[in-house]
């Protein structure tokens, strides 16, 4: 829900300044995105996008089917513009797919020479690998369609309700109206996107009145924006803050192999502290990975933990980690010392969350290093080298497909084959059986429930997966914007509906 | 014009040095750069072959002296490789972002200037008064108070509080003066002492007695002849700070998100992105030499008696 | 830099400067009221960074996230940080790692930029020119940012980015010890030794050091501040201490996050490192002036 | 008397510094007739230039000025006032000593000279630029049209000079005060630099007022002589009157130190085999140029084939222009610096052969005074230090007690308390710290001491004494000196032989009394004739052999005598052939001259 008084009448026309998140456009090669992903300008439209309750929504395409169990047929919505003029047809959504399976297919698995055109208006999709659930993977805007033949860097074509202007890396990306939009007009004359990376310096940008939405608020500042007049806006939970346990019994980071500390671990954490301190209570404590929300009523086969410390330290203790030097449990010589690594995406996201696990833990006698990394490509080449015991990461479920991150951790098969994740986190057994079915159950119902067990038998039985908190997304104003919908996933933000006070 | 000569072709070998330098500096970089590379462009790493194949064609596999080599030949020819994220040229990123780094050193170089030379002349006129003791406690702060924090006061108060300035980006003007004082308010402070002393310096020397039993006025012994001396001293300063400033201004770009080859090495460093720190150790420091290059020959100009010996050596 | 090589400049006109015995010294920096100050502050920053166990009403490293973000109140007279604990205790426990890491990288560039330094201005030649063209090569290269790179890959933590400092902060130094040493070499006195039978080693330890220490020493205190702002700016950055170490550097740079929700954050880190620099500025300068009473 | 030009009346000076007030001229009254040529004459710190800076209003702030001045008749107002002030430059020039130090090293000196012609002529920039050109003309300086626009870092010590007399005469002030105007020159030229101010003094007739510490610059220029003592004026006389019968005994004082005592007993009679022998030596010090990429663009020849001897217990004194090697012969002679070529033989060693442990035992029987009383001791050390410091390096006194009483003894040797040992060098007087400099030289008992400069920086007093020290010690040890001087009457006064040296070479070496009464090579002979007298009468009819130019730099690769471009006597020859340092007059007197003998009357000149 959005708290704050966006609501009202808009007016059409006006300029908008955003204060976005740092920019992370790719400027070369078949993988440019420049007004695409990760930060979606509306330049481009999918096929289909995602609503706030991971619903399936026709954009490009109207309606589709899996034909034989492995292609996917697309038909297309007629009467759509390219910004450059010409008409919207299959060739733009064959040019687009194929740039993706150059670059190695993407999450939906597109192949070299699999998106085929039936006429201009039905498209043929054949990943490489059977997948189900295709449809609610390309909601993500990496799966959006460019105009046959364009190249993002050049100009950013697309079908959007806003057309590319301009862009400055770093600095700022200007988009304006797209007058000949298929659907109903956007309101706003134009958007510049201010690339502010700096979680703090956009809300004070806010403050200052340099820009009038900003996105990725400070969770501290809600109050004080919202008693100065800001329109706050909170989605629900679809992230989550997670710490994924190393239990691969690599050389020095063994001490999690032990299912015992791994249980005093979940036991130690006051989540409803983490909650309510860390993250100022714009935060659940709900303990799933995949949001509750998309698994519905099945969620609740995840039961999780409630914070009892002396739970933690009784489990330790019969399992031999007697108190140490400095507070710290030891046993047969060995330190219960571990490396936490911190840094995916960010390290700026988990802001204050390792120190907060760093002194739960030491309470019951657990010792922790902190281990920062710069950024996500040197967290992803730590997990290269498997150092380190607990791996703190914020997911994001961006798609509508629940079993998809899931299996792609901690799936002993995993979704591309084995990798790092798997080599500390799989665990195997039941996990695996059930993740397994729920890859190929082709009915939406029986996948969440499927999935719904999986993340059961990692959180609760095997305690690979230590949840911290379900996150969301906080974006403030001023109050004059209007028609800001605040997404669980950022990715779907629309801006066509968003509009100034009239 | 011996000495400009000679001065000019002084610039070589320091250059050379930093060529070697940054060459070092990516040599003690951890990791495989080719397997980064490779990372980088097909978002996977590579295997064996690949591998090899990407040392190949990166020119890894050839020794060190040999890679040394290609790297200057190629920097000379403006080529300082491409950039692992942004997988463009590093020169034209950098060269993208100099005006920017450009213009908030000058304006901080100017800043300080314009607050710190005429404090220290009058400090220097008016010694042991009210001013010069403030001058002198004011640019102690000054040399004490980090920039950085400067930088978030200057963001409270003006942007947060007073709603006067923007606090972040690039712009007009307004968006120029917070970054501007952040980064030169210290060295405001600095100018004011290196103004005084010199000032009090020439003052005192016999030359300045000479202009006043020629019976010229007191403005033009102090305006011409007092000024003009010890404006020698505080040029070669006022040079170099701007060459500090130039390399300095990363945390307030950091700070102000102000996008000039500061953040962009803060960055780099940060995403190890070699290529793009090497290329900022090379850029940086052939600006820096060619800035000192410049001072010595203002020096030179406002000095005649540097063509006798070295600029360096008088202000060494 | 440019910093440095203007301390440089005035510190080698020191040179000539005589000075009075190390008794007569400290009567005279009592008697001047910047050097006073500045010893005090000086002082005081040291006993409270020593006995900063003793002092502090808290375990800095203790949280209470449920009271983070308090302002000053009488049990916590400085308030709470993002995680609730106490900013007081961690400004003491703060002075400990940044004072004593820019004292220790002080002293280690000092050594090496003095024995540097020193072989290079009395050696001469060749020796002399390489390790000049050395430092002007490190001289036309931002330091901080070098060190930034160093770190960089280095990694970071507080002994790295010690060596790092150090490997990149010793040229200023070593550039004025050989100015100081030159000038020295050709005062008369050393050349009266000389004919005395003197050796190099006897000339350099007995004549040499000696007449270069008052200038050494101003600068090792200017530069002392001067360490201390870059180390608070590389952690600031966020290369410095892990967590949950306190250092003023990375109070800073978690501070900055509630500028706008609890300025005081950043108000307490900020002063302490302005206060301490400040305290270590006026007794160099306080210093100068005792050296050499002309500049002033 | 007519009615004065300037009168001062009751002038006193006090400075207000941080040890109290400085009483620096006290209730000083002093007239200066139009025209006249007035000396004022006192030892340093009697506050002459205090008294000069103050008719100007010149003077620090520090300074709290009382007393009246009138000036051309009117009263010239309070010491700071307006009044003062409009004097400068238009009615009163000034000149100064440093002639370096005077001008402002980043305009061009014919911008200085024009700057007072625009301020108080009112000439435009055209004009008050060729008007400098002439009055760079009229003091003699070569070129002037070329020279109006350098900088003064261009010009030598002389030109400079000439650029502030100039500077000073340029609006036709009726008073030139000219403080010190010569100190910092070589002889040669303080001789014509002071016949040119009375020349151009007299052409416009203008009244001087010459200051200086030197009663012998003023006998051949001053009318009339002011003495100053401590702040106030003890005497004042007419020339002749007070170099013949001075009234004060501060002034019979100053004259008697002028005539320094000579050595009773010349050279001759005794014969010793020499302890030291030097031959063709030569030293030339490379001219780098480049910092990268250092080269090698020249030589400055500072030793140029230089052959003596110095025999046991006797005195050579080596006299000549700055400039000429006279340090550099002392160094080569210790190999503190490496002569490039030649030989030095001591005690029949070859010291230029030695290695570094036989070259340290060598320098404990061959020590060297320097000139510099002030720097050559280490600030930092107690005397105590630094005169055991060679007894620790030798291993001559080993144990500490040891160490004391010697040092004690060698204090008494040179007239020091042995209290003296625990103080550092700046609780000493200049005169007091050359008496430490020569115990330290003493220390180790040497045979030969060479002594560069080592009274020059002291006032004519303490010359005195230190000169008797060195007679004394000599006497007393058998030490055999080296006395280098620029100062002719220093070395006349304690040398047995003299050399006198002209770019790098010996141009003619004597018997002291031969020397002085019989010079031979017309270098010799200009050096004497531009010496002072100290006696108005002759000082004045005195005849000057006139020298060209001023000494060149010592770069040089041309062939032929040195002195030839500044030599009146100079013919083709000497440009194209070395003169050889021949014997003349006496076997032991030789000179480097193809024309040696008496100055010819021709040759001097008014
Ligand atoms: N600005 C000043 N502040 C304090 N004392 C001064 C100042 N100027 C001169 N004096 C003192 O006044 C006295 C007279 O100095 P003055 O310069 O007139 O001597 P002088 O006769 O010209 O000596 P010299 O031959 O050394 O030039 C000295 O004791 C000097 O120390
Ligand atoms: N270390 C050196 N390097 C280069 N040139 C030198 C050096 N020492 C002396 N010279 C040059 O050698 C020449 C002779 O110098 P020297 O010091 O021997 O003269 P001097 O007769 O002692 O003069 P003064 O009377 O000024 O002391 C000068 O031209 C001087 O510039
Ligand atoms: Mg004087
Ligand atoms: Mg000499």
């Amino acid at each position: 829900g959005s708290s704050g008084g966006s609501s009202g009448a808009a007016k059409k026309g006006g300029v908008l300044t955003v204060g976005a998140e740092e920019d992370a456009y790719v400027l070369s090669g078949d993988g440019a995105n420049v007004g695409q992903y990760p930060l979606n300008a509306n330049v481009f439209e999918g096929l289909v996008r995602m609503d706030p309750e991971y619903g399936i929504v026709p954009v490009l395409a109207t309606s589709w089917a899996l034909r034989d169990g492995k292609t996917w047929r697309f038909k297309l919505r007629r009467g759509v513009k390219l910004h450059d003029g010409r008409p919207f047809t299959a060739a733009s959504v064959k040019y687009s797919f194929d740039r993706i399976a150059a670059q190695g297919g993407g999450t939906p698995g597109f192949a070299k020479g699999g998106t085929k055109v039936v006429d201009d208006h039905t498209v043929d999709v054949t990943p490489s690998f059977p997948n189900l659930r295709l449809v609610e993977q390309i909601v993500h805007p990496e799966n959006s369609i460019i105009a046959a033949g364009s190249d993002p860097v050049k100009k950013p074509t697309g079908t959007g309700p806003f057309r590319f202007v301009s862009y400055r890396r770093q600095e700022q990306l200007t988009v304006r109206r797209f007058p000949g939009y298929w659907g109903a007009a956007a309101l706003l004359d134009e958007i510049r996107f201010k690339f502010l990376p700096d979680a703090n310096a956009r809300r004070l940008a806010l403050e200052a009145g340099n820009v009038g939405l900003v996105l990725g608020v400070p969770d501290e500042a809600v109050k004080n924006l919202e008693s100065k007049g800001f329109a706050v806006h909170v989605s629900p939970p679809g992230a989550y803050e997670a710490m994924y346990a190393n239990i691969g019994g690599h050389k020095g980071y063994t001490l999690l192999q032990d299912a015992a500390v791994r249980h005093a671990i979940e036991y130690a954490i006051d989540r409803r502290a983490l909650v309510q301190g860390v993250f100022n209570g714009q935060a659940t404590a709900e303990q799933t990975m995949v949001p509750a929300r998309l698994l519905g009523a099945d969620a609740q086969k995840v039961t999780g933990y409630t914070h009892d410390p002396a739970k933690a330290q009784q489990m330790l203790d019969a399992a031999g980690w007697k108190a140490g030097d400095g507070g710290i449990r030891s046993k047969g010589g060995r330190r219960l010392e571990l490396q936490l690594v911190d840094g995916f995406p960010s390290a700026a996201v988990h802001t204050g969350v390792p120190e907060f696990v760093q002194d739960q833990l030491k309470r019951v006698g657990i010792g922790v290093r902190i281990v920062t990394t710069a950024d996500s490509p040197a967290y992803t080449a730590r997990t290269k080298s498997l150092q380190g015991d607990l791996w703190l990461e914020r997911g994001n479920q961006n798609d509508a497909n629940p079993a998809f991150l899931p299996a792609l951790l901690f799936s002993k098969a995993g979704l591309f084959g084995p990798g790092d994740y798997q080599k500390m986190f799989a665990p195997g057994g039941r996990f695996e059986t059930v993740i397994k079915q729920a890859l190929s159950a082709p009915d939406e119902a029986r996948v969440k429930g499927l999935v719904a067990e999986a993340m059961h038998t990692l959180i609760d039985t095997d305690a690979i997966v230590i949840p911290l908190a379900g996150v969301r997304q906080v974006s403030a104003s001023e109050s004059k914007v209007r028609g800001f919908q605040p997404q669980p996933s950022g990715l779907q933000v629309r801006y066509d509906r968003v509009g100034l006070a009239a | 014009m011996w000495y400009v000569a000679r001065r000019v072709l002084y610039v070589v070998p320091t250059w050379l040095g930093i060529t070697l330098l940054a060459f070092v500096v990516g040599q003690f970089a951890p990791g495989d750069p080719a397997a980064a590379y490779f990372a980088r462009q097909h978002g996977r790493s590579p295997g064996a072959a690949e591998l090899a194949r990407t040392r190949h064609q990166l020119g890894l596999d050839r020794p060190a002296p040999e890679r040394y080599l290609r790297s200057v030949a190629h920097a000379v020819q403006g080529d300082l490789g491409t950039s692992y994220t942004s997988g463009r040229p590093v020169l034209r990123e950098l060269a993208e972002r100099f005006p920017s780094t450009l213009e908030v050193a000058s304006a901080a170089t100017f800043l300080a200037i314009l607050l710190g030379l005429p404090l220290g002349v009058l400090a220097a006129l008016r010694r042991n008064s009210v001013l010069d003791q403030l001058t002198r406690g004011g640019s102690l702060l000054a040399a004490s108070v980090p920039s950085f924090w400067i930088a978030y006061l200057l963001i409270i108060l003006f942007s947060v509080k007073l709603h006067l300035l923007p606090s972040f980006g690039t712009g007009g003007l307004d968006h120029l003066l917070l970054p501007a004082l952040a980064l030169g308010l210290g060295e405001a402070g600095l100018v004011a002492r290196l103004a005084r002393s010199s000032m009090l310096e020439v003052l005192g020397e016999d030359y300045i007695t000479t202009a006043r039993a020629k019976g010229l006025s007191e403005r033009r012994v102090i305006g011409l002849h007092a000024l003009k001396n010890a404006l020698v001293g505080v040029v070669t300063q006022v040079g170099l700070i701007f060459g500090f400033l130039l390399a300095y201004s990363a945390i307030v770009e950091v700070i102000f998100i102000w996008p000039g080859i500061g953040r962009l090495a803060v960055e780099a460093i940060s995403q190890r992105d070699y290529p793009v720190i090497q290329g900022f150790v090379l850029f940086a420091g052939t600006v820096f030499i060619f800035v000192n290059l410049a001072v010595d020959l203002i020096y030179q100009r406002l000095d005649p008696r540097i063509s006798l010996t070295s600029a360096s050596a008088a202000i060494a | 830099m440019a910093a440095t090589s203007e301390l440089a400049a005035e510190a080698e006109r020191l040179a000539p400067a005589a000075l009075a015995g190390p008794a007569g010294l400290g009567r005279q920096l009592v008697a001047d009221r910047t050097a006073l100050a500045g010893l005090v502050i000086v002082t005081v920053v040291l006993v409270g960074a020593l006995a900063a166990p003793a002092l502090a009403p808290h375990d800095p490293d203790v949280q209470d996230v449920l009271h983070r973000l308090q302002p000053p109140s009488a049990k916590h007279l400085l308030g709470t940080d993002q995680l609730g604990r106490d900013e007081l205790s961690r400004i003491l426990h703060g002075a400990r790692v940044s004072v004593f890491t820019a004292l220790a990288v002080g002293l280690a560039i000092l050594l090496v930029g003095l024995v540097v330094g020193m072989l290079s201005g009395l050696a001469g030649g060749l020796v002399d020119g390489l390790i000049m063209r050395l430092v002007d090569v490190l001289l036309a290269f931002p330091s901080l940012l070098l060190a930034l790179a160093v770190v960089g890959t280095l990694g970071p933590g507080l002994l790295h980015l010690a060596l790092a400092m150090t490997a990149v902060w010793w040229v200023d130094y070593a550039r004025l010890v050989r100015g100081l040493v030159l000038a020295v070499k050709e005062r008369p006195f050393v050349e009266a030794t000389r004919a005395q039978g003197a050796g190099g080693l006897r000339i350099a330890a007995r004549h040499v050091l000696p007449n270069i220490a008052s200038p050494v020493i101003v600068l090792a205190t200017l530069q002392t501040a001067r360490l201390l702002l870059a180390l608070a700016a590389l952690s600031f950055l966020g290369l410095g201490v892990g967590p949950p170490t306190a250092e003023w550097g990375s109070m800073l740079n978690d501070g900055k996050d509630f500028l706008a929700d609890a300025p005081q954050l950043m108000l307490w880190p900020g002063l302490a490192i302005t206060i301490t620099a400040l305290g270590l500025n006026l007794l160099g300068d306080g210093l100068r002036d005792v050296l050499d009473p002309n500049l002033r | 008397m007519s009615a004065p030009l300037l009168a001062v009346e009751d002038l006193t000076v006090t400075f207000a510094t941080a040890r109290g007030p400085i009483e620096a001229v006290r209730g000083v009254s002093f007239s200066v007739a139009p025209g006249e040529r007035v000396g004022v004459a006192g030892r340093s710190g009697s506050g002459k230039t205090v008294s000069a800076l103050s008719i100007t209003g010149l003077l620090a702030p520090t300074a709290r000025v009382s007393g009246t001045m009138r000036f051309a008749g009117g009263d010239a107002g309070g010491p700071r006032s307006r009044e003062r002030r409009a004097l400068r430059g238009r009615h009163i020039g000034m000149i100064f000593q440093d002639p370096l130090s005077s001008l402002n090293p980043t305009l061009t000196v014919g911008a200085q000279i024009a700057e007072p012609l625009r301020a108080h002529m009112h000439l435009s920039r055209a004009a008050a630029r060729s008007q400098a050109v002439d009055l760079l003309g009229q003091v003699g300086l070569p070129d002037a049209n070329r020279n109006v626009d350098e900088y003064p870092h261009r010009f030598s010590g002389g030109m400079r000079q000439r650029a502030m007399i100039a500077m000073a005469l340029a609006c036709e002030p009726t008073l030139v005060i000219a403080d010190e105007p010569t100190t910092a020159l070589d002889v040669t030229i303080q001789a014509q630099i002071l016949e040119l101010l009375v020349e151009q003094c007299e052409q416009r007739d203008t009244a001087l007022l010459l200051i200086t510490h030197d009663l012998g610059v003023l006998a051949g220029v001053a009318q009339r002589i002011v003495v100053m003592h401590e702040g106030r004026i003890v005497e004042e006389a007419a020339v002749d009157d007070l170099f013949r019968r001075p009234g004060h005994p501060y002034t019979a004082a100053m004259l008697a130190d002028l005539a320094l005592p000579r050595r009773t007993q010349a050279d001759g009679g005794r014969r010793t085999p020499p302890l030291l022998e030097v031959t063709d030596l030569t030293k030339a010090f490379p001219i780098v140029r480049g910092e990268a990429v250092r080269r090698t663009v020249g030589a400055v020849r500072a030793l140029d084939g230089v052959s003596l001897t110095v025999e046991e217990g006797r005195t050579l004194g080596i006299v000549g222009e700055s400039g000429c090697g006279k340090s550099t012969l002392a160094r080569c002679i210790l190999r503190l610096v490496e002569p490039s070529s030649g030989g030095v033989s001591f005690a029949g060693r070859d010291v230029l052969d030695c290695d570094r442990r036989e070259l340290r035992a060598l320098r404990r029987e061959m020590q060297m005074v320097f000139q510099d009383p002030f720097g050559s001791l280490d600030p930092r050390m107690t005397v105590q230090q630094i005169l055991a410091e060679p007894l620790q390096i030798h291993g001559v006194a080993r144990s500490r007690r040891a160490r004391f009483k010697r040092v004690a003894e060698l204090l008494a040797m040179v007239g020091l308390e042995p209290e003296h040992a625990a103080r550092h060098p700046r609780a000493f007087s200049g005169g007091q710290r050359q008496r430490i400099g020569i115990a330290r030289a003493l220390a180790t008992e040497p045979a030969l001491l060479v002594l560069d400069e080592p009274v020059s920086s002291l006032d004519v007093t303490t010359r005195a004494q230190i000169l008797a020290l060195l007679e004394d010690l000599q006497a007393r040890l058998g030490l055999s000196y080296v006395f280098v001087a620029h100062d002719l009457s220093l070395v006349r006064s304690i040398s047995h032989r003299v050399a006198v040296m002209y770019l790098g070479r010996i141009v003619e070496i004597a018997g002291r009394d031969e020397l002085f009464e019989h010079p031979e090579h017309p270098y010799t002979q200009a050096l004497l004739s531009a010496v002072p007298v100290p006696d108005p009468v002759r000082e004045r009819r005195r005849r000057r052999i006139a020298l060209r130019g001023e000494v060149q730099a010592a770069t040089v690769t041309a062939r032929g005598c040195r002195f030839a471009p500044r030599c009146p006597r100079a013919q083709p020859r000497c440009t194209a052939e070395d003169p050889a340092l021949l014997p003349t007059r006496a076997d032991d007197h030789r000179a480097a001259c193809f024309f040696p003998g008496p100055a010819a009357i021709h040759e001097e000149v008014a």
